[in-house]
């Protein structure tokens, strides 16, 4: 039995310690993982739970993330509960048994500290690996701040290995920004927070032998698609589990989660859509740009995958111009994440006007003054009624101006 | 053996591995791809001979590739000493041996590859290959005498 | 919204002395946050720490700052890093020297005007003194509670007892009696 | 303890098959006769994963299995990693008391090609070796990348020829030493490292049992002729690797832990290397006369190993 762990009401945890405490709390089976910064702590930490008894599953200590992730798809095959912790370059070379974890429809937990990919090499936070794993067919959630890297985490478990969903959970946060940065967070009793996750039941178990089970089978082109469709219908699927599991994560918590967060929509005219800590962010220049009476929100996807289509559409459809965020070097196209919420808004009526902002690449800082830069120019967009400036730009890069794209409408 | 489950034996054969069998849609696959290999409780498998199994029709062992033969082996009981040199070399799970003895080929797994003739000790040899279509009576009536040695 | 802004070197602790300050502040009931820049720094790179204390939560999560406080922990820093930067009209300085603040002040122009505002106290001294070894972080916190008022010595000392309560008692000792001798001494 | 015995041919016999036909591996691939040699040596449970090649494209083609027991394949490389991760929730599980069924002995196996095993994923099998999961892991060699029509790999022995190290008017082949593999996982320190032919059934089935008794991690390297890329007649597949292990170009033989080697198998009559080239269209061009010195430094450094091994055995080190 795990020794006790003393645990506060009210901790200062940066985001790997809020990720590693509720793995703990999880009772996970297998953890199996390969440090890389940023998220080295999360093994860290889980590491040291293990030196000091605080946890009764295995800790496997593998070569490559690669190894990290395949170890976990055998573990997780063998009937019980599995997460690891990753970042970046080590994301990357993952990502060819995210296929297969996501595939063979087993929920294993992965906490993703994102960091830029290189080259040029660099260990800072941006988005680049969540990109990455986009179309890996993982649930994946956003953390805004280390409190909710921690919810997020715990939530993570009673999703994925919820029967009808039987996927595995990425939980996001920001490399740094998050993982690096202690802020006050107020974690549930060890026994609540099982109780909320429950334990795992077991399905296709490897180690039930009254019922051997083959994962893995070829399938060519008279099945592969069939299955492909199977498991994206489950991701989409998830939605009413993942908001099931919210409401009776704010039971438990007081905390409540939505698959998007608004923030002052209710009657704003511009608005930023953003992910990881740039949401709170901001938030904070919206309040400002209200001060200054322009009516400004923000809107962010608490939930990444499956991508919030019809909420993204609903919290902006009235909005008149519409700045989508992309913290990831797009490589030849506009941001991924504004042509997704592009899509979504192209399907209302009013369709708003929306631009792109390429922004913190390599964890360049993002302040509150850039924020409120962009929503200037929304503003700009909306009394004007068409874009005025470039559709594609950068904010906080050094240099002469950079943009792409001109508008064709006004 | 008699209160035993005999499932096994109506479903030998039934599927041609090639054309795969009844392309279900996608709201009909199985979950993650996985595939079961026995119907009910396996917990024994080890303990029990083919015949005594619940395989499901997951299991290659209800499936043929009997065609992919060009040539069959023929088993010559009368000749076989039961050295279970084809058993162990059988790639194709074709040897049927219970108890200790040989008892004949499993032509629905058996893709005609020649190893128990090969390797079969006795003079003349228990296996031999004829025709895909040669029938067995014919076929052990044609079965040659034993070689003497030369000298 | 209180901002602090710590200027050290990898190694010397700013960055457990900026988690170990917002660790304590937390349990006056306030909110904190607590955050460095440094990436792949080795030991004796400088880097900056960051704390930010203020009653409601705390979401914004730029690194820039306007900092209340500016705490240097490394007495060659205080000359070669910008350490004014972005300073307001009330930024209270304390900085780790051997030299008296006159002396000080003299060495680095921008601090000139700010005499009011500045703060001296040797961390490095009183940490070998105590501690035994150059772990300036400690010491400093001493200052800062006094140059603040943020708390009573005794409140701290004692949540500071808690955050180091896995080390050993001696370490735990030598801890108490740096920050209370650099409470003592800052000037 | 596996109750299986295989004291002689007939006494195995009796061994009930938990790898089942109609599966897809070519006719007399010495694959399948590993395999089922392996899963009929013993009763316990068995988790077996395996790596991208033959066996795995051969064995689990949706909607089919040939696998009575839990059976995984994830990737090229990381069948090594499976396993462990499977070996570590057995444990985990164990411990806290959610298996099934608690007391029922398991045994973890993990299998890889040569091109798996020895070239691309070496690392994840040599990362298992060094934090000693207790599997066993065999490897299947037929000294090329067999599934994907015959590109040479680090097994693949000198004057091969393959379709990526052709011969040709200006080539003789594969020019390069194939990889000690053997040598390599024992410097791992395993408990248990053999190579093991399929001819030679008993010391197999032996090598098989010890492995999946010894704890630890223990790997075993089987000689596996591919009739298909070796060009020999399917009918063969025995006879032919009679020749490999009678002309020392596979020796049988086990380490244990990391340095006690004993010898399996020492031929009667050691046959010349000829024999076993000549059997195999793969070969054939070092028959040709420029092509002699190949020959002819196989054969030394076949004597040369054989040697080497004799003497490490005497030396008991």
């Amino acid at each position: 039995m795990a020794e006790k762990f003393d645990l506060q009401e009210r901790e200062v945890w940066d985001g790997n310690y809020a990720a590693s405490q509720a793995m703990r709390q999880a009772k996970v089976d297998v953890m199996a993982a390969y440090p890389i910064t940023p998220s080295t702590p999360i093994v860290e930490n889980y590491g040291a739970y293990v030196a000091n008894g605080y946890v009764d599953g295995e800790f496997v200590m593998v070569e490559s993330e690669h190894a990290a992730m395949s170890a976990c798809v055998g573990a997780s095959a063998a009937g019980g509960r599995v997460a690891t912790a990753t970042s970046s370059q080590g994301f990357a070379l993952m990502v060819e048994v995210l296929y297969q974890a996501s595939g063979m429809r087993l929920p294993i937990v992965l906490n993703v500290v994102n960091r830029a990919l290189a080259s040029p090499l660099n260990v800072r936070g941006d988005h680049a690996d969540m990109y990455l794993g986009r179309d890996s067919g993982w649930i994946q959630m956003d953390a805004f701040n280390s409190q909710e890297a921690y919810d997020l985490a715990l939530c993570a478990f009673k999703i994925g290995e919820n029967h009808s969903v039987r996927l595995p959970v990425m939980v996001h946060q920001d490399g740094f920004i998050t993982s690096h940065t202690a802020q006050n967070v107020y974690p549930l009793t060890d026994e609540a927070a099982y109780n909320f996750v429950g334990e795992i039941d077991p399905v296709d178990d490897m180690l039930d032998f009254s019922r051997p089970v083959t994962y893995g089978a070829q399938t060519e082109e008279d099945w592969h698609f069939e299955h492909k469709a199977k498991q994206h219908k489950a991701l989409m699927d998830s939605v009413p589990v993942i908001e099931d599991v919210f409401a009776e994560f704010e039971k438990v918590s007081g905390r409540k989660y939505k698959r998007v967060e608004s923030y002052m929509m209710e009657d704003a005219e511009v608005a930023i859509v953003a992910l990881g800590t740039t949401v709170e962010t901001s938030r904070v220049a919206a309040l400002r740009m209200r001060e200054q009476g322009i009516k400004a929100g923000v809107v962010a996807p608490r939930v990444f995958r499956p991508f919030p289509f019809d909420e993204i559409r609903d919290a902006l459809e009235n909005v008149k111009s519409v700045a989508v965020l992309d913290r990831s070097s797009p490589g030849g196209a506009m941001g991924a994440f504004y042509n997704e919420v592009s899509a979504a808004l192209y399907t209302t009526e009013n369709r708003p006007l929306v631009t792109n902002y390429i922004y913190g690449l390599g964890g360049r800082d993002f302040a509150v003054k850039d924020a409120m830069d962009i929503f200037a120019d929304q503003k700009a967009n909306a009394d004007a009624g068409h874009i005025t400036t470039d559709i594609q730009q950068f904010s906080g890069l050094r240099g002469p101006k950079l943009g792409f794209f001109k508008t064709k409408r006004g | 053996m008699q209160d035993l489950k005999l499932c096994a034996q109506d479903k030998r054969g039934i599927h041609e591995l090639e054309a795969g069998k009844d392309l279900i849609g996608w709201d009909e696959v199985t979950q993650g791809s996985v595939l079961p290999s026995f119907e009910g409780d396996a917990s024994n498998v080890a303990h029990l001979k083919q015949e005594e199994r619940c395989y499901s029709d997951f299991n290659s062992y209800t499936a043929t590739v009997a065609s992919w033969r060009v040539k069959k082996p023929v088993f010559n009981i009368d000749v076989c000493i039961d050295c279970q040199n084809c058993w162990v070399w059988c790639p194709d799970t074709s040897i049927i041996s219970r108890d200790k003895q040989m008892l004949g080929i499993d032509y629905d797994h058996c893709k005609g590859c020649e190893v128990c003739v090969e390797v079969c000790p006795t003079n003349p040899k228990s296996l031999l290959m004829f025709a895909e279509q040669e029938d067995l009576e014919t076929a052990l009536s044609q079965w040659p005498e034993k070689k003497k040695k030369e000298k | 919204m209180i901002e602090i802004r710590w200027h050290s070197r990898a190694g010397q602790g700013a960055v457990t002395g900026a988690k170990s300050l917002g660790d304590i502040v937390a349990t006056t009931g306030k909110e904190v946050q607590a955050f460095a820049l440094y990436g792949s720094a080795k030991r004796g790179a400088a880097l900056r720490a960051y704390n930010r204390i203020d009653d409601e939560p705390i979401i914004t999560h730029e690194k820039f700052m306007y900092p209340d406080y500016v705490l240097v922990i490394d007495p060659a820093l205080a000359m070669t890093d910008d350490i004014t930067m972005n300073d307001k009209e009330t930024t209270k300085y304390i900085i780790t020297t051997h030299l008296d603040k006159e002396s000080l002040i003299k060495e680095i122009p921008a601090l000139q005007g700010k005499e009011d505002r500045v703060f001296v106290v040797d961390c490095i001294q009183i940490s070998l003194d105590t501690i035994g070894r150059s772990i300036p972080n400690a010491p400093m916190l001493g200052a800062f509670v006094k140059v603040s008022g943020m708390f009573e010595l005794d409140y701290f000392l004692e949540n500071m007892k808690r955050v180091l309560a896995k080390f050993p008692q001696k370490i735990i000792d030598g801890n108490m009696q740096a920050i209370t001798r650099a409470y003592n001494e800052v000037k | 303890m596996a109750i299986t015995s295989v004291k002689n041919l007939k006494e195995f016999s009796t061994a009930n098959d938990r790898f089942e036909g109609a599966h897809t591996l070519c006719p007399g691939c010495a694959h399948s006769m590993i395999v089922r040699e392996l899963m009929n040596c013993t009763d316990d449970n068995l988790v077996v994963t395996t790596n991208t090649g033959c066996l795995e494209v051969s064995t689990a083609v949706y909607p089919f299995t040939s696998w009575d027991t839990s059976w995984m394949h994830i990737g090229f490389e990381n069948a090594a990693s499976a396993a462990g991760g499977a070996e570590a929730m057995y444990k985990a599980r164990k411990k806290k008391g959610t298996l099934k069924d608690n007391d029922a002995p398991v045994k973890f196996v993990a299998f890889g090609g040569d091109g798996s095993t020895f070239d691309i994923g070496f690392q994840w099998l040599s990362g298992a070796f060094e934090r000693g999961h207790d599997f066993t892991y065999i490897c299947l060699d037929n000294e090329n990348y067999a599934n994907t029509g015959g590109q040479r790999s680090s097994a693949t022995p000198i004057g091969a020829t393959t379709s990526t190290a052709q011969a040709g008017t200006h080539s003789y082949g594969k020019k390069e030493k194939k990889k000690d593999i053997v040598a390599i996982m024992a410097a791992h320190g395993a408990p248990y490292v053999a190579q093991l032919a399929p001819n030679k059934w008993k010391s197999m089935a032996k090598g098989f049992q010890k492995a999946l008794e010894t704890e630890g991690p223990c790997f075993i390297n089987t000689v596996s002729p591919c009739c298909t890329e070796w060009r020999f007649d399917p009918k063969d597949t025995i006879s032919i690797t009679d020749l490999a292990t009678d002309t020392l170009m596979f020796p049988i033989y086990e380490i244990i832990d990391g340095h006690e080697l004993n010898i399996l198998y020492r031929p009667k009559n050691v046959l010349p290397v000829e024999e076993y080239l000549a059997a195999q269209g793969r070969y054939k061009h070092l028959f040709k006369p420029e092509n002699k010195h190949v020959i002819e430094e196989i054969q030394k450094n076949i004597n040369e190993y054989w040697e080497m091994l004799q003497r490490r055995e005497e030396a008991r080190v």
